[in-house]
Formats: structure tokens, sequence, C-alpha cells
């Protein structure tokens, strides 16, 4: 099947949607996203798990003068983000379509550039290629947070938001040029592709390798965001709008994390090796003061948002620890939490709307009781993001801190208290929202029908994936160890030698 | 010959010249330090042409002559344009622009 | 016997999803109904499993069925699997056949409850959980189970939510069982990394080979599977939350912090003995923690007056006896106190549900007394569980406690001083036990009784929240004038005297020198163990002896004590006041844990919110950045200042460094 | 013998076509002027202007691929020539659009503000096909002194006259010492030729005459282009001139500046690169730094967008630093890329001058989403791709100058390159944010927001607002914005053009 369609739909649908009338722009955006999502799962299922490498490749020189190719494909390592992202969007635009927003037509027509923006830095196995989309992708999140966004603040948030993450994106564009100049054979015309890319990169000088790998990392881990640069991370979140914060929340930064798979360990697997202690303390860092402070803020949405810091840092851990089962189970991990946060999100929303507005612990409480549905939906949600034995969450986390316990067995331990720490502020925000006293403001009110069929689709998907994650897991098998193979090769050695 | 000589007298006018342009406040002194400038330019370029003994130099001296004189003229219709809209002839007191 | 075997699981699993999914059609008490004859059913199913192994030869007796691939991949071989062997359907019998009949309790005891359907649910669905948890044929599925039972356990502590303390000791127990998990993980990352699979019997086959020059790393693995038993088994220090988990439904605590989840870590050691056996010092750690323990709770039993609590404690004691017989190698031993104490311990606390709700859900002993007369079922009840616990013969806790004492002494060496704290211990569980029961049922009626005697129910008029006095918030909670008592209810009658008979008969399983049952039926899966604690028949009788004569002597005490010279307590209590302190505050484990763990980590979050995201993330991050730029533009936009001459200073000046470095480029 | 000298060289009267049709056009526009009735001067002389730009484009499409001295090798037509012309022909042709209804021409009569227009596109023309330094500066000249007149010539308003003032006086200082450079040169190698120069040079490489007159003479073309420390009159004369006459020094004086850069520099001085390029580089991070910092905070936009271009001389300087062909591609692509943005941005600003009373203040723009959807999708499209954001022509355009930029070595300075976008961005976005996320101000609190008086576009005192739809102005607006999309996503036609400039440079490889 053609890439191209299922990466332009979305884009393609709310542009026709321009030309509807303002009060029917949601359908288009529907549509497409829908479409989109169809597609996805089509991909799912004709995906072929015992071929190697990348497959319903397109292949098509884009700009010859600078060796970018539009080249799209797929394999273990996105298959199932790209599923995520279809999924979530579908699941956020619904949402969206089930309110009144102004200037809507602009609305979606951000919302369908933002999917197809994120499906196509997923989809991308061309350098440059990534590197466009992976900006591109961020464009619409500004408009989103800026034009429709909610605290008073907003633009002046997004700003940050977007130059904060913008300078970790521009610095791996001046990297990637690097990346495709210096791995140009004497001779031959410069190429971005990566998989060509890759058999060349070795013919970078190391110390040039370690300064683009850092810039890398600068993007990957703004975007993601890991401590301590997640300074765009509170009042951004704030400002957008919960349905697209879903979205983003769920997706964008597993791109990041996409990308260190994708791009990082096998392009710069010296590099890799190189930085592995930094990265690993960053992403410890991470997982420590996301939950602390995730236990400590009322604010719901900061609640996840430094949950997600958290899970991230395992993610990020788990790829660094080098190792089949750490980087196995962070891209698990990675589709995981995508799958968690954004239906938390969309109860944060539901929780605000019957707590007078207010996303204030301390204006909530006691909903459970005329609202069992809503409670029973966020109880799984809750339990799986803080990775409850049973869900895939735990699975995931299994496998990264297996893989960390192998390499670097001292900073598992240290990463273990993420693990209580994280029961600790989900389950506080469950009771806090859902079980003790009635609030000041509260009124308990059922999940409407229509939210909950956008709820609990997704936390069916939850509990499904819980059942047999074997599903993600068999098909990432193949590309996550060929993603790694070099920059594990190098660490062998040395562990030989601990031993 | 030396040309040296030559040289070290038209950087001394091309200096003084810079240096009036840097040290009057009247636009029309200005333009006469410009003047310098470049006529301090033209006398390199003829000692260079001496120099050399090729032609050249003196033809670009004649060029620069004409040029000059055209924009000197700007600048004195500029001035008196300046001078109708009852503006201060004083360049420090022309900054409504900056920032 | 596949099927039967699966159907164990399916039952209970079924049971949760027609109550989850019914919650709204079912009529009246079909929920329980429901639920309880989900277990009932895996009960009969556990039986068939049964009776299919018993026909199987001696070495067929560890069957492992396959059901799908969970996590298989990249040298990880997670499958959902389960183990039939002896030990696990023992188990399962177990956990089934007292589950059953403390269903059959609730269904009457939390009738008009507002959360009935709810209950049942979550009781089913614990009741899969801890099955999952003893049938589990690798570690991943272990570790699900264990923290499913964990997540039952929290859902049902917190089951009256609209009580803040409910849900602080929901979070609380949630989170230690976390910690506990996180030690199961750790374990079994130590071990997967030397034995390459999760399987049990395969882990077990090769681990002598697998773990020669290992020795270090099998101990670590096997403290860190310890510390997961001690928080599910509420061992010292990770037992504070078994106290609090009181708050729960009267039923919660009699079979899930009574007679089945606290008794998994007993269950984990035993299933892991053929490690253990191969790390002496994980057998000792484990054995002295259980022995610490049941001291420990033995006191501070002794000094608590809340009815459940004194339970709980005596639970810990308990499973502090087990704990220490299983890791010290007497496995059947365990097994059979395990099995006992859920029977006789179960009872307890159904007795003193009675009680409670006689009291309108007040559970203080201080405001208790002489329910003897009003309440002759429970006064039964409660007289059998308290011999019973207090290992009185021929109660059934008299067979199993002596035999794990008896079996370490067999040990011998420094064993015995774990022995003797096991018959301090039991003095202990004598005394405190039955000053429970002369403080509840001697003595003249508390009005409550006297309601009772007179023929009506005595019940608050606002139901209240007995923990803090605080009115419920609505008709959340403690049921109002329709909650049971014992004397009152089918079900609960049936229940108890069940559980009463076989607290008196248990012990019939293994009577030294008589019979040896469940030694017998559990032999297979101990068959690989290289310790044969055979006691002298000497120790036996002489354990025998001791064991008795203790009991009665602690019974006798607590009778002088409380009942024929009341006050006596009084004057103790004065005497040796800094020790009533240090019991009554519960050795100050709570403010302990407070102190080194909760405030740091509370420190830390309130610093980096008020000062580290302030100061560094988006002061020096972000302000710093911006700060250099926009001083930049200042000085740029400064330069700029409209001057025209300043402008040509300027072109010269950059003319002039222009042309200096041209010409240092010359010269 | 004397008649042999005497004899006047062989001219290529095709190869100089684009030449006479921008002076002819001139000429003509010129007389046309002079005649009375209203519509001859309000229609038919920029009609004819826009012609002449035409005819100078078909002749530079005409005589494209050719590659000849003309005049006694006074001048060369090659690629850089054609491509560069085909850039400032457009930039000008848009400024007669914009131009349309201004003040300017009303105020200097149609005839001669036209006329000046044609002249300095001529002299852009010179200046890239000089390869005599002889007619580099004669081609300076005659860019620079019409642009003197240009600015000055809203003779009304006291900003206008300072502007004039103001470039007139600090641009003398600039070719003079532009001057003293060639002479210098001159000196060095005993001739004005290019070519003879190049072969010159590679002998008396650290000659210290030779040197000096290299100094000069950046200085004197890094004034033109703009670049720090030589940029502070760009700020106050963009902000000054009529925005029509605005947009056209900001795209047709930067590529005029550069071709000259890229001739003198990648072919006379080639083999003392080595002395340059590190120069260069330095004040190509100068410039970056110092303009993007100046853009920030700016209220005015045409201030903004002065500041603004001094940064991407700043980025443009990075090709010519590097003195390869890659560098001069990505050079002449940035140049054509830079003119699409600016164009649309200037049309947008020009537009909002004459409908808000704001001027070009930025509060102009507010609301302009809601307003007019389509001018702000493209000024929202030039900003973006000013900044650098994929999907516009200006990413490609920057990936391009730092491929070009490592790939010469010089890999900080293409780091430099995306940190000085990153600030950019601190501005760019700050009219975004005005045009979708904020509201449209009530005209006389605005007003009173923003200081100056209404005055940068059209002198206020003299004209009342113009509401009524400006197609000519919309057109730019929109044509070029669209172009901005286009090429950001199908840049090959541009490639080309600058492929075909850079093999020009036959030297460089």
């Amino acid at each position: 099947m053609n890439l191209s369609i299922l990466l332009w739909l979305p884009l393609a649908a709310v542009v026709a949607g321009l030309i509807l009338p303002a009060t029917e722009a949601r359908f288009a955006a529907l549509l497409g996203s829908a479409a989109a999502l169809v597609l996805s799962i089509v991909l799912l299922f004709r995906f072929d798990t015992g071929k190697p490498g990348l497959q319903f490749v397109t292949n098509k020189v884009w700009i010859s003068e600078l060796g970018i190719h539009y080249k799209l494909g797929v394999d273990g390592l996105n298959l199932f983000l790209i599923l995520l992202a279809a999924i979530l969007f579908f699941a956020a635009i619904a949402w969206t379509a089930l309110r009144d927003w102004e200037r809507p037509r602009l609305f979606y027509l951000w919302f369908g550039l933002a999917e197809s923006g994120v499906l196509g830095a997923l989809m991308a196995q061309d350098l440059a290629l990534f590197v466009i989309f992976f900006d591109l992708m961020l464009v619409p999140f500004y408009f989103l947070g800026g034009g429709w966004g909610d605290t008073p603040n907003r633009v002046a948030a997004m700003v940050k938001l977007f130059i904060y993450t913008l300078v970790g994106s521009l610095l791996m564009l001046s990297a990637a040029v690097a990346t495709g100049v210096l791995a140009q054979g004497p001779g031959q015309p410069i190429t971005f592709d990566l998989v060509q890319l890759a058999s060349n990169a070795r013919r970078l000088p190391v110390g040039s390798q370690e300064w683009i790998f850092l810039f890398f990392a600068a993007a990957f881990l703004v975007k993601m965001p890991a401590f301590p640069v997640h300074g765009w991370m509170p009042d951004g979140y704030k400002a957008m709008p919960l349905p697209v914060l879903a979205v983003f929340s769920g997706v964008l930064s597993k791109v990041a994390a996409y990308g260190f798979l994708r791009i990082a360990l096998p392009l710069f697997p010296d590099a890799a090796v190189h930085f592995q202690e930094l990265i690993l303390f960053i992403a410890l860092a991470s997982i420590l003061y996301g939950s602390v402070l995730a236990f400590t803020t009322r604010d719901t949405r900061l609640i996840l948002g430094y949950s997600s810091v958290a899970q991230l840092g395992f993610i990020t851990l788990g790829i660094f620890s080098l190792q089949d089962t750490g980087a196995q189970g962070a891209l698990l991990q990675a589709f995981n939490h995508g799958l968690v946060v954004a239906p938390a999100f969309f109860i944060v929303a539901l929780l605000a709307a019957r707590a007078g507005g207010s996303e204030d612990l301390r204006d909530m409480g006691g909903i459970a009781f005329r609202a069992p549905i809503l409670a029973v939906l966020f109880l799984i949600v809750a339990f799986a993001n803080l990775a409850m034995p049973g869900s895939s969450n735990f699975v995931g986390e299994f496998l990264i801190l297996l893989g960390v316990f192998n390499s670097k067995i001292v900073i598992s331990f240290v990463a273990f208290t993420g693990v209580v720490l994280a029961s600790v502020y989900t389950l506080r925000l469950f009771i806090r929202a859902m079980h003790n006293r009635v609030g000041p403001h509260v009124e308990s009110r059922e999940i409407s029908l229509t939210h909950g069929l956008i709820v609990a689709p997704l936390v069916a998907l939850i509990v499904g994936i819980a059942l047999y994650p074997q599903l993600a897991l068999h098909r990432s098998q193949r590309s996550v160890q060929a993603s790694i193979r070099e920059a594990k090769a190098l660490t062998q050695p040395a562990r030989e030698a601990q031993r | 010959m030396n040309v040296n000589w030559y040289l070290i007298v038209s950087s001394l006018v091309f200096a003084i010249g810079a240096a009036g342009v840097l040290t009057r406040r009247n636009p029309l002194v200005i333009l006469l330090c410009l003047e310098l400038m470049l006529n301090a330019a033209n006398i390199a370029l003829i000692a260079f042409a001496r120099m050399w003994g090729n032609a050249e130099g003196q033809i670009f001296a004649v060029i620069v002559m004409v040029v000059a004189a055209c924009e000197v003229c700007i600048g004195l219709g500029l001035v008196v344009a300046i001078y109708r809209r009852r503006l201060p002839i004083d360049v420090d007191e022309i900054r409504e622009l900056h920032g | 016997m596949q099927t039967s075997a699966w159907l164990i699981l399916i039952f209970p699993l079924a049971g949760t999803l027609i109550n989850a999914f019914g919650w709204r059609v079912l009529p009246g008490k079909a929920c329980g109904w429901i639920g309880t004859a989900a277990i009932g059913a895996a009960f009969i199913a556990a039986v068939a499993t049964f009776i299919a192994l018993q026909d199987r030869a001696e070495d067929q007796k560890q069957v492992v069925f396959v059901a799908w691939d969970y996590a298989n991949t990249v040298g990880v071989d997670g499958k959902i699997s389960i183990l039939i062997d002896p030990l696990s359907i023992f188990m399962a019998l177990v956990v089934t056949g007292v589950s059953t009949l403390i269903h059959l309790y609730a269904v009457a005891y939390l009738w008009k409850d507002r959360g009935y359907a709810r209950f049942f649910a979550y009781l089913n669905y614990f009741v899969f959980s801890m099955l999952l948890l003893v049938l589990a044929a690798n570690f991943l599925l272990l570790i699900i189970g264990w923290a499913f039972v964990g997540a039952a356990s929290y859902l049902l502590i917190s089951f009256w939510y609209r009580r803040t303390t409910a849900t602080t000791a929901g979070i609380k127990a949630f989170v230690i069982n976390v910690v506990g998990d996180v030690g199961l993980v750790i374990g079994t990352f130590f071990i997967f990394r030397h034995s390459h699979t999760l399987d049990f019997l395969g882990t077990f086959d090769s681990a002598s080979r697998d773990f020669a020059g290992h020795q270090g790393a099998l101990t670590a693995g096997l403290i860190f599977l310890l510390v997961g038993a001690f928080a599910k088994s509420a061992q010292v220090p990770l037992h504070t939350w078994l106290p609090d988990a009181m708050e729960g439904p009267t039923p919660v605590s009699a079979l899930i912090h009574a007679a089945t989840m606290v008794t998994a870590g007993v269950y984990l050691i035993a299933r892991m003995h053929p490690l253990f056996e191969l790390s002496p010092a994980a057998e000792t750690v484990g054995a002295v923690i259980g022995c610490v323990t049941l001291l420990i709770a033995g006191t501070i039993a002794l000094a608590v007056t809340d009815l459940k609590r004194v339970i709980a404690y005596s639970t810990m004691s308990q499973i502090g006896y087990m704990v220490m017989g299983v890791s010290a190698g007497a496995y059947v031993a365990g097994l059979f106190h395990l099995m006992t104490h859920a029977f006789f311990k179960a009872l307890l606390f159904m007795a003193a549900g009675s009680v409670i709700s006689a009291m309108g859900g007040e559970q203080s002993m201080d405001r208790m007394s002489g329910f003897r007369r009003a309440m002759p079922f429970t006064f039964v009840a409660f007289i059998v569980g308290g011999l019973a616990l207090a290992a009185v013969p021929p109660f059934s806790g008299f067979f199993s406690k002596d035999e794990i004492l008896t079996d370490i002494g067999a040990r011998g060496g420094l064993w015995w001083i774990l022995v003797v704290g096991g018959y301090i211990g039991a003095i202990l569980t004598a005394i405190y036990t039955w000053r429970m029961i002369f403080r509840t049922f001697w003595g003249d009626p508390c009005p409550e009784a006297r309601d009772l005697e007179e023929g009506h129910l005595y019940h608050p008029e606002a139901p209240f929240n007995p923990s803090n006095g605080e009115i419920e918030d609505n008709d959340v909670g403690f049921p109002g004038p329709e909650h049971m008592i014992a004397e009152r209810s089918g079900e609960m009658k049936i229940a108890m005297s069940v559980l009463a008979v076989l607290a008196i008969i248990g012990g019939l399983l293994q009577i030294p020198f008589v019979t040896d049952a469940l030694g017998h039926f559990l032999d297979p899966t101990f068959a690989d163990s290289n310790l044969d604690l055979s006691p002298s028949d000497g120790l036996v009788v002489v354990g025998l002896i001791l064991g008795a004569g203790l009991s009665l002597l602690g019974i006798w005490i607590a009778y002088v004590v409380w009942v024929k010279r009341p006050g006596t307590s009084t004057a103790v209590r004065e005497r040796l006041h800094p020790l009533y302190k240090l019991f009554v505050n519960k050795w100050y484990f709570d403010e302990l844990i407070n102190a080194i763990v909760v405030r740091p980590f509370a420190w830390a979050g309130r610093f980096g919110q008020q000062t580290f995201e302030r100061v560094v993330v988006n002061g020096v991050f972000v302000g710093g950045t911006t700060g250099i730029v926009k001083a930049g533009s200042a000085a740029a936009r400064a330069l700029q200042n409209g001057f025209l001459r300043a402008y040509a200073a300027l072109l010269v000046l950059g003319l002039v460094g222009v042309a200096l470095y041209f010409l240092l480029q010359s010269s | 013998m004397m008649i042999a000298a005497a004899k006047g060289p062989h001219i290529d009267w095709a190869g100089i076509s684009p030449l006479i049709a921008l002076l002819g056009g001139a000429t003509i526009v010129l007389l046309v002027g002079l005649l009375r009735p209203r519509v001859v001067r309000e229609v038919l002389v920029p009609l004819l202007a826009l012609a002449a730009f035409g005819a100078a484009i078909g002749c530079g499409i005409w005589q494209y691929g050719e590659e000849k001295n003309l005049i006694s090798d006074a001048l060369r037509l090659d690629g850089l020539t054609t491509v560069l012309s085909f850039v400032f022909c457009t930039g000008g042709a848009a400024a007669v659009l914009l131009s349309w209804r201004a003040v300017a021409p009303r105020e200097a009569a149609h005839g001669e503000f036209y006329a000046l227009l044609l002249t300095s596109t001529g002299g852009m023309w010179v200046l890239v096909a000089a390869q005599n330094l002889v007619t580099l500066f004669l081609g300076l000249e005659l860019l620079s002194i019409p642009l003197y007149v240009l600015c000055a010539t809203e003779m009304r308003r006291a900003t206008s006259l300072e502007a004039g003032l103001k470039y007139l006086i600090i641009g003398s200082v600039g070719s003079a010492t532009f001057l003293y450079g060639l002479a210098f040169l001159y000196g060095a190698t005993g001739s004005t030729d290019f070519t003879v120069i190049a072969r010159a040079v590679d002998n008396v490489s650290t000659d210290t005459l030779l040197l000096t007159g290299v100094a000069l003479s950046v200085a004197g073309l890094a004034f033109k282009a703009s670049v720090a420390p030589f940029h502070q009159w760009t700020p106050d004369v963009y902000e000054g001139a009529p925005t029509p006459i605005t947009a056209f020094m900001a795209v047709a004086t930067k590529a005029a500046a550069f071709g000259a850069f890229l001739r003198l520099f990648d072919v006379a001085l080639l083999d003392t690169s080595a002395d340059w390029a590190p120069a260069l580089a330095v004040l190509a991070t100068i410039t970056i730094i110092v303009g993007n910092v100046g853009a920030l905070g700016q209220s005015s936009l045409k201030r903004l967008m002065a500041w603004s271009s001094v940064a991407q001389a700043g980025y443009m300087l990075a090709g010519v630093v590097v003195a390869t062909q890659l560098g001069v591609k990505a050079t002449v692509f940035y140049l054509a890329v830079y003119l699409m943005m600016n164009l649309a941005a200037f049309a947008v600003i020009l537009i909002r001058e004459r409908e808000t009373g704001l001027g070009d203040d930025i509060s102009s723009v507010q609301g302009l989403g809601v307003q007019r959807p389509l001018l702000a999708a493209s000024m929202t499209l030039a900003m973006l791709g000013l900044a650098g954001i994929p999907a516009t022509a200006g990413f490609i355009g920057k990936f391009y100058l730092i491929d070009a930029a490592i790939d010469g070595n010089y890999a900080w300075l293409g780091v430099v390159i995306v940190i000085g976008s990153m600030v950019s961005l601190g501005y760019y976005l700050r009219v975004v944010a005005a045009m979708w996320m904020q509201d449209a101000p009530t005209p006389g609190a605005a007003l009173a927001a923003t200081g100056r008086p209404a005055m940068a576009g059209g002198s206020a005192e003299a004209e009342a607002v113009v509401t009524r739809v400006q197609p000519e102005t919309w057109a730019v607006a929109l044509i070029f914005g669209a172009a901005t999309l286009f090429f950001g996503i199908v840049p090959s036609p541009l490639f080309n053009l600058a492929v075909h400039a850079g093999e020009s440079l036959s030297g460089l490889f």
C-alpha cells in the first residue's frame, strides 16, 4: 500500500474542508483522521513480520541538488507509533468535534496539518525529510495553543514552547546537514537516505560524530521533555486546549524517543556509547524529578505533565541501556504511554468540567459516587499509568529495567524508586479527584455517552494490549535489534571485562 | 620614482576628509569632506597609473570626478529640500529615526 | 484436567465481570449470590483438578499449561502459563474454600450497602488475582498476580471511599505493596540474569548449575524476593499497612488480611524452596524476620484496644510463625499452619464483625463488654477461634504451630533461638487472644449488648466513621438500620459454623505419630528438598506438652488479669509505662518510616516545586538565555542612536578593524 | 596605429540588451512623464516602467546560457549576471506595482520616480556584470545615487528626507572607502581588469597594498549589503524611505551587492581567499548576531524587517565565505528566496499602512487573520520562511547555505546560522502572533498606544486612509506569499537558476 496516501490524507481532508461551511469543517477533519486510522490498521495487518528492513517503501528523489529523498517506509520501529498517532488524532479530533470552536476551518486545518506532520516524521526514512517533518509538526501546535488555548498568557507560553523546542530542532538541522556532508564519500553525491547514511556514517570522524550526536540528543531531549530542559512544559501544557494537549503529550514526545532509535543509535554508535552514562543520568534525573514534582503539584494537567517527564525518562533509560530488552521495552512503552496519557487528559477535561472549570486537585473529589463508570475508566487508566503488573506498561517497564539492570545495575536500582513514586502520584490524582469528600463546587455527573464513546474504546485498547503485548513486541523485535546492534556491539567488550 | 609619497599624501587627504565627516555638523561641509575622500582616491589612482605606466588609473580618476559631481548635486538637492521643509541644517538635529 | 485447571481462574473472573457490568440491573442480593456461586464453582473446579492430580503418578504431579505468549521476545520468555502441582492446588483449595464461606458471610453482612455490586465485583476480582498468584507458572505471571491482589486489597480497603481514613489506608497499603512488587521484580532480575528463563520449573531444574558461581547474585535475588514476601505478608518493617487495612469491611479483613493474601509471602517462600535451599543466608534472613515479627506483633496486640486491630496484629504474628517455618525448611508445617490459620482467623474476624455490627460500627474494646448472653452464637464462634489461635489441644492451631516449632528445633544449633522466640510468642498469643475475648464477652453488658438482649439491634441514628468519629457525608459506608449480625442471618451463621468446625478438626490432617495426610500430599512439590526435618519422637512429645502448657498458662494469665482481678492491667500498665508506650504506639514504626522516607520525598517535591523550577529551570535556562539576548538587543539599539556622525564613526571603526586584520595577515 | 587606438571596442548589442532595456526604458519613462494628462502620468508611466522591467527580463531570458565578455571585457554576461538580473528586475517590477497608489511618485513627479527606479536597476545590472574595477565602481554609484533620491521622494515627510540624507552621506563614505580600496587593488596589481588581477594576485597574495585594498573594498561592499558593523544606516533608511522603495532596496540592492561580492572575491581575489575568508566569516557572525538581537522588540514593522535583512545578509555572507561553487549557488538561491519572502511581507505592510491609520506599527497587522485571512496567510508564510521553518522556501535556502558552509569546512558558521534563526523566531513569531492571536485594536486606542503618528507609508496629513482594495498590491502579496510556499515544496526551478549562476564562475570548484 502507498504510504503517501496515509501521510497526506488528513491534510488533504482538512484542506478540502476549507470550502465547507464553517460549521461542517469538523466532519472533514473527522473523515480524514478516520481514514488515516483505517489505513494504519490495514498497515498493521499487511505488515510482514518475517521480513527484515523497511516495508511499503516509497522512494523518490525530491531535491536532487541536496540529495534529499522523499522516502517513506515502515518497519517494526514506527509501525505501532504510526498506529498510535492515527488513533490519538482521531480520538482528539472526535473530542474537539463535540464542541464548537471559533474559526473552526482554521482550527481543523491546523489539526490536520499536525497529524500529517507527525505521521511524516514517523514514516520518514530520509534524514533531511525527518528533520523537516520534525520541525513542521510543531508549527500547528503553536497556532492551536496560541489561537485556541486556555490561559490568558497562552501566546507567551506557546512562543516559549515553540522557541524552546525549536532550539533543539534547529541544532538538529545543522547536525543533520553535517551528517550528510561529512558522510559523503569522495566523488559520490550527497545523500540523506538513512539506510545509506547508516553504512556511510562510519566515515564520520569520532570528534564530529560526538557533537552531531549531542545536537540530535538536544533536539530529542527537549522535545520529550527531559529534565532539566523541560522549562517549556508547565506553561505550554497549561496553555494548550486539552484535546490538543492529549495528542501533543501522547505523540510528539514519542517521536523524540523514536528519533533516538531511528537515527541517533544507528548513525552515531560510537558517540552513543561515549555519552551513554550522560544520557542515562539525564533520564534518571527526569524520572526522579518528574515523579517527585508530580506528587507535589496540585494542577491535574501538570501531574500528568510531570508524570510523562518521568515516563519518557524510563523510555530514554531503556533505549540507552543499549540492550535488546531495554530498547524493546522502550518502544513498547512509548506506545503504551501514548495510549494512556491521551485518555488521561480527556478525563482531566471531564473532571475540570465537573469541578466548576477548575483543574486544581483541591477543588475536586468524591465524583466516583455518582459517576461510577467514569471512575472505573479512570481507575484503569490510572493503574496502567503507574505500570501495574498486568498492564502492558508494566511489560514495557519490566523490559526497560531488565535492560538497564543488565547494563548499569546501580542506575536500575535508583530507577525503581520511580516505579514506587509513580504509584504514589497516580493514586493521589485518582483518589483526590474521585474519592474522599465531595469538593466545594463539584457537581458529580456521569460521563456523557458521546465522551464515553471516545474514552471507553481507548481504555478498551489499553486492556487489549495489556492482555497481549506480544502483538507489538513480536513485530518490533527484529527492527529494534537492528537499530541498536552497532552500539550494543561496541559496549559488549566493556562488559565482558567487568565480568 | 617612489610612489609612497603620493600615497602618504592621498591617505592624509582621505583621513582629513573622514575626520571632517565625523566632526562637522553642517551637511554642506560634510559633502565637501566627502569630496576630499573621493579625491584622495583619485590622487592614489593617478599615482598608481604613473607607477604602472598604463592609462587605466587615469581613466578611472576621470570617471570618479564625474561621479563625485553627481553625488554632490544630489546632496545639495537634499539639503535644499530639507531647508524648504524648515528643518534644521544640522545632522545632529535630524535624528527622528533611531532605536 | 487442563480445563478444570483453567476454570479455577475463569469462574472468579466471570463473576467479576458479571457483577461489574450488571451492577445496575442485578436485583437484590443477586450480586452477592453470583459472586458466591462463582467462587464456589472455582472451589469445585479446584477439587476436580485435585482429584485429577491425585490420579497421576508421583513424578507426574507437576504440570504446566500454557495459554498464550505474553511477552516472548529478545530472550525473555513471558507466557501466560499455570503450574498445577500439589502446592498450588493446596493453596487454590484453601483460597477458594475459605473465600466461598466469606462470600457467603458477606452476602448478608454487606446487605443494603451502597456498594453491594461493586463489593462483590472487587471480592471476586481479588480471588481471581489470588488464584493467579498461586497458579502462576513463571515469575512474570506471579508478579502480575502479586500486584493484582495488591490492587484488589487497595480497592477493598478504601471500599468506603468517602472516608479519608479509608483512602489513606488504601494508598498506604498499595504503595507498600508496590515496594513489595519492586522487590519481587528485582529479585526476578537477579535470578533471570543467570537462569535466562522466567519459568519456575526451568529455573529450579537448572538452579544448582546456573548459580554455581553466582552465590551472591542468588542470595541478593532471594533477599529481594523476601522483600516482596514481607510487604505482602506484613512482616517487619513493611507491616504498617496491615493494621490500617482494617478500615475495610470486616469480610475483607477476614478474607484478604487474614486467610489468603497475607499468606502469599509464605507461599512464595515455599514455592522458591529449591532456590532458598541453595542460599542459607537468605533462609536465615527469612526465619529471623519471621521470628522478630511474631514477637513484635504479639506485644502490640497486647496493648491495642481496637478489636479488629488486635486480630490484625495476631495475624501478623501468626504469619511470622509461617514465614519462620517455611524459611527454616519446615514447608509442610508452615503451609499446614497457613491452612489452619485461615480457618480460625477467618472465623475470628467474622465473629468480630458480628460484634462490631452489634456495636453499630464501633470497634473499640473499651466500649464493649458482656456480650456473652447477648450473642451466644458469636460467643461460641469466638471461643472456638480463640482456642484454636491460642493453640489449645486438640484444636487445629495447636498441631500446626507445634509442628513448625519442633521442625525448626530439629535443625538444632542456633535455630533453637528462634524456637524459644516461638514459644514466647505462643504465650503472648494466648494472652492477647483471651484478653480480647474476656474484655468483649465477660463483665456486665454494655448498653448495646443490653439492647440486643432486649431483642433489638443497636444502630446509630447517623452513620459515622468509627476511626475518627466524623459523620458520613452521605449513605456510603456502614449500612444503616439494615445491618446484620450473626445471630440473625442464616448466611453468616452457616459460614461461621462451617469455619468453626474446620477450626476444630483441621488439625486432624497432621497429628504427630498419627496422620501425615498433608505432608504426603505435598511431597511431590518438596521432593527435591535436601533437608529432611524429622524431629526425634522425644522432641515432638516435649514440644506437644510444652505448647499445650504454655497456651493454657497464657489463658490463665489473661483470666486472672482481666476477669478475676480487674484493674491488674492498669496496675501493670503503670508499672511498665515505657514498655506500654512502646507497644501501644506500635514500636513507632509509622513515625520511623514517615521520617526517613515520606518526609524527604515530600520536601524534595516542595523544593522542586517552589525553588528549583523557578530558579534553575525557568531562571537560568530560560531567563538566563533570554536575558543575554535581551541585553544584546538593548545594546544594539543603544548604538542605533540616530546620530548620523555616530554611524559614520562606527563605520570608520569597523573599517579600521578590518584593515588592521588584513595588515596583520600581510605581515 | 593612432587610428587603431582610436577605434572603439566591438560592442555586443545582444549582450547588453537588458541594460539597454532598463536605461532606454528610463529615458522613455522620463520623457512620457512630461506629458500633461493625469491618466498618462498615473497609468501609462508605471505601465511603461513595468514594460521596461519585463523587457529586461525578456532579454535576460533571450541571452540565458550565453557566456561572453562585453565592451572589451568591461562587463561579463554570464549565468550570475542573468540570474541576479532576474532577481532585481522582479524586485523593480514589484516596486512599481507597490508604488502605483503611493504618495512618493505623486510628490516627485511620476516620470522621474520611475525613471530613477529603472536607472538604479540598470546600475545593479552593471554592478553584477562588472569585471573591471571601473565598471564596478560605476555600477555601484549608478545604483546608489538614484536610491538616495528615491528615499527622499516623500519630500513632505521629514523622516523621508532624513532617510535620504543619512543614506547619502553614509553611503558616500562607504563608496569613497570602496573607491579607495579599488585604487589600492589597482595599485597592487597594475590592472583594473578582474582576470588580470586574478592572475596577478596569486604571487603577491601577502602584499600590504593588496590586502589594504581588499580590506577597504570589503568594507565598501559590506556597507551596501548592510553587513555589520557597516549596517547602521539600514534600520533608519528602511523605516524612513517610502515603503515601496524600502522593499526595492531590501531585495534588489542586496542582490546587487552580493553579486558584486561574488564577482570581486570569487573571481578577482579568489587566490587570496585564505586571507579574506576568515575575516568575512567573523563579519558574518557579527552580522547574524547584531541583526537578530536588534530586531527583537521593534514595534515598527519596516524597522523590524530592516534588522532582519541585516541578519539575512549575515546568512548569505556564509555563502561568499566558503568560496566554492556550492557557496555561490546557495547565495544566489537564497537571494531569490529572500526576494519572495520580503516582497510578500512588505506588500502586506504597505496594504495595512493604507488601510489602517497605524502606519507600519505592528499593531496594524493585529487581527489580520480574522479580517484578511489571505493576507495574513502570505505574511505568515513570509515570516516563517524568513525564520527558516520547513515547507517554506526559506527553509530550503537556509538548508542550502548550511550545506555550503559545512561543505566548505565552516561547520561552526552553519551552527551560528541556526543559532541566529533561533533568536529570529523571537520577533517573527511576534508578528505571526499579532496577526492570528490578537484582536484588531480600535484605531483610537492604537494610535494612542503607538507613539509615532501614522506616517511611514503615506504621509498622513496629505492623504486619508485608503480603504478601497488595491488589486496590484494584493497581487504582489499573494503571488510572492504563494511562491514562498510553492518553492518550499518544489524548489527545483530555483535550483536550476542557482546552479546556472554558480557554474558560470568557472574559477571555483
